[in-house]
């Protein structure tokens, strides 16, 4: 067993982690920057150390500071959490080159996993459904209109050097396509001086769907069911849920046992996310793997009753799964709901709920200020039921009872949410929140006079 | 004096408004002194939930008993337990006692019925009717300020 | 659906029962004393009504005041907790003359099992163990010799009509039979007016075990599995868990059916609870039943992931129970440890311990002011895993992170009682608190110092 | 008046309002006296474990970095990173600085061993050492006071 972890993050999830370690007997130390002295994680934690000011590139995106520290404090492995250097290919090199166990799979995993390009190929020599794509560069228009014909409009016209929406254009019958071919080749050229375009299958409004994988490092894969991640403001999650409601139980089969042989293609180890977008006619693609702990994973362990962080240190130190996929059970529907703060500020007074079908995560305490350095997701409310109604209702009486006083906070938009029929129904898609946030802020506005 | 019997003055002094004590008998003195709070920062916990209002499903409160919290400047006069308060002896006579009028202690100025028993409320003590806090027909809880009584 | 339930009780336990009623989208109207008024279930019930002064005498056992309040209030139901009222035939009649629904068993039934001895006796005519006695009284000390030497020693000498300790002794051989009678005899004539007395088998050292069980009004009964409740101080119960160890799966189910036996032969409906004692050699008897909900019940709630207070009250409004017992599965490890005030005062700093694993019920908050007048349980911290050593861990994990600051608690000794040899290997029984505690304190002071 | 009996009466003064105390009897006199808060009462949220102490797992804090939170009177001389801090130049040889040594603003003052660095660490004004709070080859976290400088 690890005698001493470091856990490289901040807020809830080391938090998360802290107490993880000292289920396990494992002593922990949280590094922290100037603005976190007084964070719960370093009351907490066995040790804590300041490795910088406020600023996350200073402090915890600081590598060296925090493999000194590591070496210094006598630590045998480092846990990224989420965020930060949790997906950072050179730091996990660097733990494993001063002989710190990195939490999370290999360097090279993380590499190959992290090109989105090389990824994008590996899966789909895994025959892993990607979204389509043209291989190669589309030259001219006339193949183009070829190539857009072949797998249905609408389709996205993309800069091959692109990045960040420049050169892109969306293009939903033939008559459009010259327009957009050759704006968006200009517009390439003269953002990145190489008007090389190519074509994808333009997917309108999916789901964000993901699996939860569990793997060590000899080969054993699980997976702990998937996760509905569509409720998204500027692909920001904001709410997650689990299981999946309105697919048939044949498609959830496919998308699990595809997340499956993904990881099984990528190598992979330690608790990863397979991301899927779904489209209206339950077509699925790979969208991309996250290859660490997820904020959302309290949503899965409490669907299955595994503790995630437990077996991410328990696969690094080389055990095997201590179960199969036979014996991972889901018998109850789980939302979780991310509390955002709006402000920063003092919290002066604070209630997080309880209850039976309740989890919350959060670093929240009377007293503390909500710093405007780092994430503005203060607790994760996280709720339970027999049914996805029940839950509902559990999620409704958690956001009536939740007081943080001190700083604004989403839970009344996220209560009224609850009320709209489209989310009692679920199985909405990543499109619903633009929709329906008007509404809420005009309610809220309203019930608020 | 023992070192009980001042002990026990000590405590009375501790929790008292008191801020000087000083105190000779038979050749021994006391002497207590305490600095005077100037009035330091209440942190109040309010804590209601911050959705009520919001909820959906949430009645209006109209029928709940009005908060007991008000600020009264003559002798209050409050419930002896949960009922229904009346201001008149039945419905459309006038009622006991108005604002402003004089009444005796002892004087019936209202009736609650509890367990369908009609209890009568009296003046503790001579005055004048200053304030009627509580509607005909509305149910009271226990110790909620019905009327005060001023002079 | 009832449509406001009135919540006869303070504390956690109405705290629960309100988020219940939210869940159910049903109004809650909570009574409170004076000294309660500021309290969390007062802030958190839809509405509240102070029904008298702080002395329970006067508020919280005031039968009629609470009557008139559910009236006044336009309640449909009560529901009574734990403790109070809660096993009062007198209030549950009154309820039901007023057209009240009394959520727990009817008058009767509550009646008949708050009867010692006529309880006792429907248990014997229905074949379920009871703690072996003479029938009916015994004269001389000649006979009482005879029945001892027919159970065996050690045997208790009762007065019938005794009471708290009263007339009674413990005879370990024949030889101090004719001392004790005599003795006994005496001193229950001049206490009670009355020298009768009868004879029962010493059960030296049981454990306490009970059966957690469901019944609706149409006859269907199922168990919840057992609690172990052997951790206590002078008959208060300071820790929980479920299931018990150290007991072979053919003892362990038959104690579960003669639990449901007992509970067929009363007659019962709703929630409640039938205790046993389990002595050395694998023999158990029938104590009492407990016709309410219990202060234990989130164990039982965590390990079958049934909603206890729930199923009460759709019990109460004459549903069928959802499941059947091939429905119902334990898979986990629970542990409840009661925190204990051991000094009133205002609550300066409180932190609740979160995470996986982890539920707390209780109605404290910053500050909050822990009154004389009630009990002094003030939070309950319960914790699960997939095994006993998995589950303690995190209990430590629990009583390392509470913060409880403005009053003392006995978390300190709770912590230390989880690293003693024979807590940790489980299976004690109602002594071992005794035993221990001198060493608990001795240690404290020590760590403390 | 015996000790015992003047203990229980300061520690009862200790743990009182009371700011002031005089007892004479027999010819003794005790005389107590606080100095009053003048600061509103902070409500401190110092929420430590309560237990840390008290676990059996818990290992001896020795190792790690002591805390920053110092009084320090002249200017600090703060760790710009995490490291090691050595006050000499080798083992065995003078450390660079003395307590009550005059430096001038650039003198080096010690070092920090960082990465397998060696990282100077210089004064920051002229002045004399009045203070050095930590132990040479101790780990010392960012912004922790290693020494401070006066006039």
């Amino acid at each position: 067993m690890f005698k001493r972890i470091l856990i490289a993050n901040r807020g809830e999830i080391a938090l998360r982690i802290i107490r993880c370690c000292r289920e396990l007997n494992i002593q922990s130390v949280v590094v922290c920057s100037t603005e976190d002295k007084k964070s719960l994680p370093v009351m907490m934690a066995t040790y804590s150390i300041c490795i910088g000011p406020a600023k996350a590139k200073d402090s915890y995106l600081n590598q060296n500071a925090i493999i000194e520290a590591a070496k210094k404090m006598n630590c045998d492995a480092i846990h990224p959490g989420y965020g930060f250097l949790s997906e950072n290919a050179d730091f996990a090199r660097k733990c494993e080159q001063n002989g710190i166990v990195f939490i999370g799979p290999s360097a090279d995993i993380i590499d190959r996993m992290g090109d989105k390009q090389a990824a994008r190929k590996l899966m789909m020599e895994n025959d892993v459904p990607v979204v389509p794509g043209s291989e190669g560069c589309i030259d001219t228009v006339e193949d183009a209109l070829k190539w857009a014909e072949k797998v249905g409009y609408p389709v996205l016209v993309k800069a091959s050097a692109g990045g960040g929406g420049k050169g892109m254009r969306r293009v939903y019958s033939a008559q459009d396509m010259k327009a957009a071919f050759d704006s968006a080749k200009s517009e390439a050229e003269s953002a990145f001086g190489n008007g090389d375009l190519y074509l994808e299958k333009l997917i309108i409004d999916p789901r964000h769907i993901e699996v939860q994988i569990l793997a060590d490092k000899s080969g054993n894969v699980v997976h702990l069911g998937e996760r509905d991640c569509s409720l998204q403001k500027n692909n920001q999650k904001l709410l997650e849920e689990s299981p999946a409601v309105g697919i048939d139980d044949d498609l959830r089969e496919r998308i699990r046992q595809t997340a499956v042989k993904a990881a099984k293609a990528a190598g992979y180890f330690s608790a990863g996310t397979i991301e899927f977008v779904l489209d209206k006619h339950g077509n699925f693609y790979f969208i991309e793997m996250n290859t660490r702990i997820q904020v959302e994973h309290p949503v899965t362990e409490c669907a299955t009753g595994i503790d995630l962080v437990r077996e991410q240190i328990l696969i690094a130190l080389g055990r095997k799964l201590p179960f199969e996929q036979k014996d991972i059970k889901i018998n109850v529907h789980v939302i979780e709901c991310r509390i955002n703060a709006l402000s920063t500020g003092k919290i002066t007074t604070l209630h997080l709920p309880e209850g039976f079908g309740v989890r919350v995560e959060s670093a929240l305490y009377e007293g503390y200020e909500v710093s405007p350095y780092y994430d503005s997701m203060i607790a994760k409310l996280i709720v339970f039921g027999s049914n996805r109604r029940e839950a509902v209702r559990r999620l409704r009486r958690v956001l009536e009872e939740i007081i943080v006083d001190g700083v604004k906070t989403n839970a009344h938009l996220m209560y009224l949410l609850t009320y709209q029929p489209e989310f009692i129904r679920g199985g909405f898609d990543t499109s619903y929140w633009k929709k329906v946030e008007g509404d809420l802020i005009k309610e809220l506005t309203e019930v608020s006079k | 004096m023992q070192i009980e019997e001042l002990f026990k003055i000590w405590d009375r002094f501790e929790n008292s408004k008191t801020t000087e004590f000083v105190f000779e008998a038979d050749g021994q003195k006391l002497c207590l002194k305490k600095e005077i709070k100037t009035a330091a920062p209440v942190i109040q916990t309010t804590a209601q939930p911050v959705m009520q209002a919001a909820a959906p499903a949430a009645a209006p409160q109209a029928e709940a008993p009005a908060s007991s919290e008000i600020q009264v400047s003559g002798t209050p006069v409050k419930a002896p337990f949960v009922g229904t308060f009346y201001r008149a002896a039945a419905p459309g006579e006038d009622p006991f006692v108005k604002l402003g009028q004089k009444v005796s202690k002892g004087d019936v100025i209202g009736i609650i019925e509890a367990m369908k028993l009609m209890n009568e409320i009296t003046a503790p003590c001579d005055g004048v009717i200053t304030d009627i806090f509580v509607e005909d027909e509305k149910l009271v809880e226990y110790d909620q300020v019905l009327m005060s009584i001023g002079e």
